[in-house]
């Protein structure tokens, strides 16, 4: 699974993008959260609150709980600010 | 006629208007412009960050469902990325229609829904050198959801 | 800023949209334009008479509306006269405020008032060498009084 | 008084503008218009329906039935159609 980071996210975490295999139990977006959460350092810190993260399955934006099904891409991001 | 472009480099709105006013009754604009101040303190540029891809994706949407409410006969949204300073253009909304009241609502409408749900993010730099991230706004919200 | 123009000649887009971004967030206009066909005949071309030195007067007086009501940064009307073709311009609206919603809003109601509020006539001529007055619409009224 | 007249009021009568001086009775722009529509001709056409004429005095739009005041100049035409 790929995994994107954009704004403050990618900054906390220190890259925009990597590769993810993650446990068969993780099965929403919020599930994901949770466990790179657990890796601690920029990870805790981007993840700390849950209420500013948004996130697109297939780059479609999708609620936490949403099924990840077998996404290709999972994208992590702030509330979008554009315009 | 549809025109979805995301660059960074400038647009030419005079040639972006008189391409959509081809058979047209009239043209509506929104241009966004980089202020010259934020909350109070000067502004020495903005940073734009957006997820390729997924952006043009969600303009094309965008485009689709104001072709979708309204008669138009042509439809340009053209944001910019990258660094920009004060009193540059940062986004171009215009569309074109027989009637003047369907351009004119197409364009509040896509302006309105870009800036809640197309993925780009704004990071204000200012003067002293400190920088942050721009945070969402409940207006933007309210705006966009006053069309449903 | 508030220019007002009556004129025969084209006007810029880019040069005016420029002029009023200067320290504003945003930029809305509106471009009226001459179209390829009136009540489904070929027209050759418009013929727009007014009233000087009323017209000037209306128009600013309309600006001065706008301004009182939205937060506006500036405001433009340019209206052209004469004999313009199928695809030329014929009238820039356009305002720019620190937060859209006035812009937008403001640009709007300019549009509806100048149609029922400013003295300017038109005339179609066709292809086929006849020509006539074009009469006031009701819905151009509705739309004007709508702001009320 | 300088009487102007544009858009088809103009065609019909056959000129933009005329110095008329109307009798003290004519204290409104509805007698001024039965004042000219009296001439014939291009004023008994171009005035005909009362219904499609507009007036300004003094430059600002007015009802048919405002008073005339000592306004300098007064112009007849139909329903404007600008922008």
């Amino acid at each position: 699974m790929r995994i994107l980071y954009f704004a403050w996210l990618r900054e906390k975490i220190g890259q925009g993008e990597e590769v993810f295999t993650p446990p068969a139990s993780v099965t929403t977006p919020r599930q994901l959260i949770a466990c790179l959460r657990q890796r601690g350092g920029g990870y805790a810190a981007a993840f700390a609150n849950e209420a500013l993260i948004r996130c697109a399955i297939g780059q479609e934006f999708q609620p936490l709980d949403a099924p990840l099904g077998a996404a290709g891409e999972i994208a992590f991001f702030p509330p979008v600010t554009g315009g | 006629m549809r025109k979805i472009a995301v660059q960074p480099g400038d647009f030419d709105a005079n040639a972006e208007l008189a391409a959509l006013s081809a058979n047209a009754g009239g043209v509506a604009s929104f241009i966004g412009v980089v202020r010259g101040d934020a909350g109070g303190r000067a502004l020495a540029a903005l940073r734009l960050e957006h997820y390729p891809g997924m952006t043009e994706k969600a303009l094309e949407r965008l485009a689709e469902a104001a072709e979708a409410r309204w008669a138009l006969s042509g439809c340009t949204i053209i944001h910019r990325i990258g660094r920009l300073t004060p009193g540059q253009n940062i986004v171009l909304v215009a569309t074109s229609s027989r009637h003047r009241a369907d351009a004119l609502a197409a364009t509040a409408y896509l302006i309105d829904q870009l800036k809640t749900s197309a993925p780009f993010w704004k990071a204000e730099e200012f003067a002293d050198g400190t920088a942050h991230w721009v945070e969402a706004r409940e207006s933007d919200e309210t705006a966009a959801k006053a069309w449903l």
